[in-house]
């Protein structure tokens, strides 16, 4: 972050940094791998005890409140101490959405949990005909007195195979448009009738699953909104989970990464003026998703932005752009499987830049995104709709 | 424009610019003094001094605005979406540097300056040790220009204003794309002897350091405003013109980049913007670096892809978006564009 | 070129060298603009008179039959001496045309003109509404007699004002397909009724124009094939007008212009690995280049290339990357409208990177090629008719 | 495949190559070597040694083919369509050193190597002077192998046959994504003494430089293949998968590019086909450096490209999609990739 630090801003950094130094198991430091929630979980709690596991919730539900700036200290502080990455399902999506669109009685069933790390959450919207094309998804629910009867499958669920809890959006009925008679269900994933299977990822870790639903029966007391208004649900918060997922975060960590590896002496990268361009090209990238990041979050503070559609964008080929770099700086070490050793640790070398294929795949594709930025921010007109 | 602090000053700021500069010609006075020596107007300059523009880095114990760097940017992002030609960036810098830092005799200097009477313009390029002094690739160094020229180090440190064109200071300009020009200036030493020394010092070397950001700041944000608005004409034009009986603006492939190219616009000017914040930090030099580095970039990618958005017609002098990338191309290479900003970054 | 050139064909190669040594006008060497008409015709007549101004043409019309190696050397060697660009609407164009399509007397006309340069040829094509959409065209012509009577507007004909003949699509009649009805017809632009005005590019010079025709009446003799089959002619040799649309000679001529501002050592570009490696990029894309030329125009001798749509993508943005390459290199200098001068004459600075602009917009946009490689080469589905 | 010189001889190659890498498994096999040790089937081997394959670039008079370097990439180019995992590369350019300029010691090792008895591969990478010797990143070098390391310059050029593993040349492997391995091997003086040399001098070195180059020759070609054949298996998936109702590859935005991806496949293989054109004069080095560069890059542009095109099951694993990249990952970066070898040819 460029700007300059309020003293209270300052503090708070030194005293991420500091607890952070003092707290994080060593052998959760610089991984060169996303642990899994079973690995991962009394972190999590850890941090949750702190105080600091919901920078962005209200205070009422247990989060910090934390403005902007303090939620940019603490990634560049999590990502400088190398801070493992954490399952997030729970805090950036259906926490938000429950605190904005759930009963008082949802929210005090599922929120605490959420907050303490006891509830592991899984989205189930991608189905294997319903990528981009959301809205043509097909597992139904049939309401049979007071529950709601699934059947169906869904796909590319991140952890679903750790995970205690979906929500999900199903289809209770065909509407006028295909948004409509879209439920939104909370799917308690102990229910008889559920099968899950891992997907293995090009990174070669189990970060996915299918999961497939038999006659799963829910009370319809787990419906989020209205039976057939799902679709309203799971966009109601589409502004503050674009902050979610263009958040600065992940770049900051392959950033780090790549400045470890660029220190190794065996790349020669730093007295090579073709990479200190490209090492310059990484920060400034990462600086500018960092700025777009404040600029927005404190927009949305103030009622709103306007114009967010971007950053999801942005943060996602910065990232796949600083692990290009890493890549080249890695040279003929640049295909190793595993990760390097030196004096500073582990160094990644393939894992992440992997791992990222997905990140401009997830989260509604880079190429959707940018169809929706021309048409709803540029004004361009809809594709196939303006022929004469 | 979506920035999320931006006061109602700096609205105010950014309308009446907006206004001044279409008011005062707009883009076809940007397309009329290219061929013009100086390429600007001098009734436009003095215009701009009685608005209390060239103060507006300048404290109001000085009889500035004091409104401090976000207010240049602002104003800069502003005039430049109609190309304003007058040489903004570094009058105002040299505004803020002798009101900062300038010795006594150079309060008739700025005074001058800030009411439009001398065009006053830093050097950025620090001039080596030895005379006669050379100094290459000063921009807008138009014939009566005042140059502040700073030479040495620390106490040594040490700022002439030195107008060039007689015996003692050669000056050579020659004419850029968008028809503002670039000096190689040669000072003797006699000259430099004879002329009035504005500042000196450690502290005077700081205020300069800090000027000389405050320009890479400013031509970013004008490099922002000259390419959202170019973006914006070639949406505009992406939604009239048709072939295939279809707006060309529905071509999927052509959203897609159109998209792109407002990322790279939005990016950089959220760039600027924090770079402004960081002004009065130790970050600030690298900051500033880092946003004429990305805005120089984005503002030649996106003036390249908004004249093959035109088409033929943006290939044509006739047409304004032309004037966008020829413009860019200037802007972006002052004091280093995006390459020479990134080697620079990583030294810093 | 890489590959091993035969002893014909490096005697070739030294003839070629010696020859523009001793010939080419030292007014006309490293231009750092494409001259008028008028200035580069005596130049054009001599390269004539040696019996190198068609190499890709027949002998019996005046050609060279050159293989394409003989042509790449001659491009390498004119680049190499700083030869200036010439009119080749007639030798790339509207000759082969004739050559395939034209009635023996048309040949006998308009064919040895061409190769003496005394007749310069334009192309009317594009008009203000129909550029990527050529066949919306509206410049009608109307059957009098022996006559056609022509009124429209045509627009972006390369140097139009300079041009003796013009070679153009007009409508004579609506058929069930726009590409119905549309006539190929050679037009003398001394002919009444005719007015040019010209259009100045953004790199300043007046390289195209707009000509407007008002009751111009050409004689019937001058339809090329069919009344009403011109479309069939314009486009009866797209796979020789790819190869010289897409020929290696720009790239060529820009990589030279780089090669000159970098050794100069005002720009400090030679002993900089950052541009180290710009400059082997540049080097070869550039050969990668002409490899794909020879590949493409050795096949089409043999029986026609399969696969020749992407030359013209490929030459074009060629060049482009070599001319960022070359602004990149001048550094603060590279605004500068002027040409620099150095011991080896004149530095292009702006003049061919703005020009330039143009190479991918003129002769179908590279959009249009783009779309064209996919659902003809790939085989991808065309827009629109997917629809369910 | 439209390679313009493209004679029946190299078809016919091209066309068994493609045959039998099919019928050895094709992508099944390359997918379940990935985690084994060696990542290649001994049994594979021999049938390719059978085929002759290993003597492709090795002369008649020496039992081999003679067919040449464009033969060799024609092999490649088909064999890499499904990902062959056996160290083709190495042992075909290990024979055709071999049969150049090797000792007479040398013949017995080349008739292993012909016949499929004994492993062979050449370590690029020219050992430095001192012992004990330091060889990272060398690619395919299995246990049991024979590597032929080189030392030395002109008249001092020297290569011996090691068989890493002993006391004498410790070895240690790391696994790659694609299964393959690079090994640093460290040979201790009284090895090198005792092993055999299987040739030396001046003539050697240049028959050295000239299988050096054809190894990135051969890389380039194999690149070229696995580029191509990812971009087709792309283009299928887009002619099938249906969002909004329609097929994924009617959406302009995928086409340019997916047509992008096609330029870069041809281009690449045109500057390969061109590069063995000139593999027997002075731009030898020149074009195979470049060949290199560009395939590299350009294969991990299109991979990438390719498992974008696929969205999320491209993401998974169990699709044959990112078998592509993670071997374009492992074959790029081979005696350097993009970089390195633009470093190397601007010192050519």
């Amino acid at each position: 972050m460029l700007r300059q630090e309020s003293e209270a801003d300052a503090r708070f950094r030194r005293e991420v940094a500091g607890w952070l130094q003092a707290n994080i198991p060593d052998h959760l430091r610089h991984l060169t791998f996303r642990p899994s929630p079973m690995e991962a979980m009394d972190w999590y709690r850890k941090l949750s005890a702190q105080g600091w596991i919901a920078p962005h919730w209200p205070r009422v539900y247990g989060g910090m409140e934390a403005t902007p700036v303090q939620q940019v200290i603490l990634m560049e502080e999590m990502a400088r101490a190398g801070a493992p990455d954490l399952p997030t399902q729970g805090l950036n999506h259906i926490g938000p959405i429950l605190i904005k669109c759930g009963t008082p009685q949802q929210r005090e069933r599922y929120l605490p949990a959420i907050i303490k790390g006891d509830a592991i959450w899984c989205q189930g919207y991608s189905e294997p005909g319903a990528g981009s094309d959301l809205a043509s998804l097909r597992t139904r629910a049939q309401i049979s007195g007071n529950e709601l009867v699934i059947n169906g499958h869904k796909i590319w669920t991140t952890w679903g195979q750790h995970a205690d809890w979906m929500f999900a959006l199903v289809r209770t009925s065909e509407g006028e448009t295909r948004q409509q008679g879209i439920t939104f269900v909370l799917i308690d994933l102990k229910t008889p009738g559920i099968t899950r299977r891992p997907i293995t990822t090009i990174a070669g870790d189990d970060e996915f699953c299918e999961v497939f639903f038999d006659d799963v029966t829910v009370p319809l007391e787990n419906v989020v909104g209205e039976i057939g208004q799902g679709w309203a649900v799971a966009t109601a918060l589409l502004g503050e989970e674009r902050l979610r997922i263009g958040s600065p975060a992940i770049a900051l960590r392959a950033l780090v990464r790549l400045h470890r590896l660029a220190a190794d002496s065996r790349f020669r990268a730093v007295d090579n003026p073709y990479f200190q361009e490209k090492l310059a090209h990484a920060e400034i990238e990462t600086e500018a998703l960092i700025a777009s990041y404040l600029n927005v979050a404190e927009a949305e503070q103030q009622g709103g932005a306007t114009d967010s559609s971007y950053l999801k964008i942005l943060a996602t080929e910065t990232v796949q752009t600083i692990l290009d770099i890493q890549q080249q700086i890695a040279g003929e070490a640049s295909p190793l499987r595993d990760p390097l050793h030196n004096d500073a640790g582990r160094l990644d070398i393939t894992e992440m830049f992997l791992q990222s294929r997905r990140l401009t795949i997830y989260g509604g594709t880079n190429e959707v995104q940018r169809t929706i930025i021309a048409t709803k921010v540029l004004g361009l007109p809809v594709a196939g709709r303006g022929k004469a | 424009m979506n920035i999320s602090d931006m006061t109602d000053e700096m609205r105010l700021i950014a309308d009446s610019a907006f206004e001044f500069t279409t008011g005062s010609g707009g883009l076809a006075r940007a397309r009329a003094v290219r061929d013009k020596w100086p390429h600007f107007d001098k009734e436009t300059w003095e215009q701009i001094a009685d608005l209390g523009w060239l103060g507006v880095a300048v404290p109001e114990k000085s009889q500035g605005l004091g409104l401090g760097v976000r207010a240049v940017c602002t104003l800069l992002e502003s005039v430049s979406r109609k190309l304003l030609p007058e040489p903004l960036v570094p009058a105002l810098a040299s505004a803020a540097f002798l009101a900062d830092a300038g010795a006594a005799e150079a309060r008739g200097l700025l005074a001058d300056l800030m009411e439009g009477r001398k065009l006053v313009v830093m050097c950025a390029a620090r001039a080596s040790g030895s005379f006669p002094l050379r100094l290459a690739n000063v921009p807008d160094c138009h014939s009566g220009a005042t140059v502040l020229v700073a030479q040495g180090e620390g106490n040594q440190f040490d700022v002439r204003a030195i107008v060039p064109g007689g015996d003692g200071c050669a000056i050579r300009s020659a004419a850029c794309v968008d028809g503002s020009t670039l000096s190689e200036i040669v000072v003797q030493q006699q000259e430099w002897s004879r002329a009035v020394r504005v500042a000196a010092g450690m502290q005077a070397q700081q205020a300069w350091e800090k000027a000389c950001d405050m320009m890479l700041l400013g031509d970013s944000a004008y490099l922002v405003g000259l390419m959202d608005a170019a973006l914006q004409m070639a949406i505009d034009y992406m939604k009239m013109r048709k072939q295939f009986n279809t707006p060309i603006g529905a071509f999927q492939a052509l959203q897609h980049r159109a998209a792109t190219a407002h990322i790279d616009v939005v990016a950089s000017r959220a760039l600027v913007v924090e770079a402004c914040r960081a002004f009065d930090t130790p970050s600030r030099a690298r900051a500033a670096c880092a946003a004429k580095a990305r805005a120089s970039a984005a503002a030649l990618r996106v003036t390249k892809e908004c004249i093959q958005f035109h088409g033929a017609i943006g290939f044509a002098d006739e047409h304004d978006i032309g004037l966008f990338l020829r413009r860019a191309m200037a802007v972006a290479s002052r004091q280093g564009g995006e390459m020479a900003q990134k080697l620079r970054y990583g030294a810093l």
